[in-house]
Formats: structure tokens, C-alpha cells, sequence
């Protein structure tokens, strides 16, 4: 009797440490998981900010810099053509 | 209640009250990040939010999708010593 | 393709369907006839025609003598401004 006793709960803590440790382990994962995942988007989220701030500088430096551009080069033709017209008035 | 689960009960308020529960745990995260299972695990986020698009994908959608292979990713090593150090604990405790 | 050069893109995209991107510019004009700097540009093209004198100075050079000081002449407030504005835009506008 004594013998079949100790058996049976040998046979009851193999059971039992195997569904603790299956526990556990569920547990601790199930845990891991959503913290990185809620990490992994979060960082997600602060990198596609970071890439939309500064492209969006860049952006609008481009659009300064063509506009410059344009109306630099539009100033100083106005610019020599009025110097030269101011030459001639006056040479006449 | 059954005298197994009777039994199971007192072991689980044992392993709590001594703190080996949350030992165990500790053990388990720790085992993890040695053997590169979280890093693995941020990898495959990050390929899941990568292939999905960030505007379409949720935590709980995360989640779900990276659990099977989080779970598939625990090396047998890991699972064996855990195994181990429970049973040692409840042999050490022979009287639980 | 870049991140980066397709989200440059993206933003050019959407400031051009909407006509932003000339509102954009229209404005920068406006500022810049606002605070003088046609003006003050004006005034560089004179002092570098009266140091190398008319005859030496072609449409061309003189856009490569006076773009550095026109760049540095626009204001930081107007740069500002019109950097907000594109954010606001794309808050309001743009899922990007």
C-alpha cells in the first residue's frame, strides 16, 4: 500500500511540475510578447515620425531653395536690363 | 475538491508564498534573452509591421500573429531546465 | 528606392495634387517682398556691379555672385512659417 502511495504521487509531481512548468512558460510569453510587440510599434511609430519630420524640412527647403532659384535669376535679369537701359538713356 | 487538486492548490500557494513562482519566472526571462529568443522575437515583429504597414496593424493584431512562432522559438533546453528546477523544488519540499 | 526619398515623394505628391506646393510658394514670395529682401538683393547685384563694373558682369555670373547672400538674406521666421504650414497641411491632408 505504502509503495503504491509513494507511486502514485510520484506520478502526480511529474504531472504537476510538467503543467507548472507548461504554465510558466505560457505565462512569461504571453507577457514577453505583448511588451514587444507594444515596444516594436511604439518604436514604429516615433521612427516613421522622425522620417516624416525630416523629410518634410527637407521638402521645404527644396521648395525654398527652386523658388530662390527662380526669382534670383528673374531679379538679376531685371536687374541688368534696367542698368543697361539706365546706360543708354543716359549715353543718348 | 479532489485530493489532487487539493494538493495541487497547497503547492501553488507554497510556490507563491516562497517566492519561487516569481523565481521561476525570473529564470525563464532571463533564459530568454541569453539564448536570443527576444531578440528573435523583436525581429519578427518588426518583419510582421514591416509586411503589414504600420497604419494596419494593432498590438493585440501583433500578437497574435507572432505568439505560434514566439511559442515554436523557446529552445527544448530552456523548457528542460525549468522542468528541472521544479521538480528539484518539489523534491526539496518532499513534504508538499 | 529610400525611406526617405519615397516619403519625400509621398509629401511632394500630395503638396502637388493639392495645389499646395504653388499656395506654398506664393506665399514665400509675398514674405520675402514683405521683409525687404528683394531690396536688399537689389542692392548686392549694385555694389558687385559697381566693384567689377558692367561690362565685366554677365547674367549668369552675377546669379552665381549673389545666390549665396540671397539664400542667407530669407529669414528664419519665414522659413519657419512655411515649415509649419506644410505640417499643418499634412496633418490635415495627408496619411503618409
Amino acid at each position: 500500500e505504502e509503495a503504491r502511495r509513494k507511486q502514485e504521487h510520484e506520478v502526480f509531481l511529474a504531472q504537476f511540475s510538467f503543467s507548472l512548468c507548461t504554465e510558466i512558460i505560457h505565462e512569461v510569453l504571453d507577457e514577453t510578447i505583448k511588451e514587444s510587440a507594444t515596444s516594436q510599434i511604439e518604436q514604429a511609430v516615433n521612427e516613421k515620425a522622425d522620417c516624416v519630420a525630416k523629410c518634410t524640412e527637407q521638402v521645404c527647403t527644396s521648395l525654398v531653395e527652386e523658388t530662390l532659384n527662380v526669382d534670383i535669376a528673374l531679379l538679376v535679369e531685371d536687374f541688368l536690363n534696367a542698368e543697361l537701359h539706365r546706360i543708354h538713356k543716359y549715353i543718348k | 475538491m479532489s485530493k489532487d487538486s487539493q494538493m495541487r492548490a497547497a503547492i501553488n500557494q507554497k510556490l507563491i508564498e516562497m517566492g519561487e513562482r516569481e523565481r521561476l519566472k525570473e529564470l525563464l526571462r532571463a533564459k530568454l534573452v541569453e539564448c536570443g529568443w527576444k531578440d528573435q522575437l523583436k525581429a519578427h515583429c518588426k518583419d510582421v509591421i514591416r509586411e503589414k504597414g504600420l497604419e494596419h496593424v494593432t498590438v493585440e493584431d501583433l500578437v497574435t500573429e507572432v505568439t505560434p512562432k514566439g511559442r515554436a522559438l523557446v529552445p527544448d533546453s530552456v523548457k528542460k531546465e525549468l522542468l528541472q528546477r521544479i521538480r528539484a523544488f518539489l523534491a526539496q519540499h518532499a513534504t508538499l
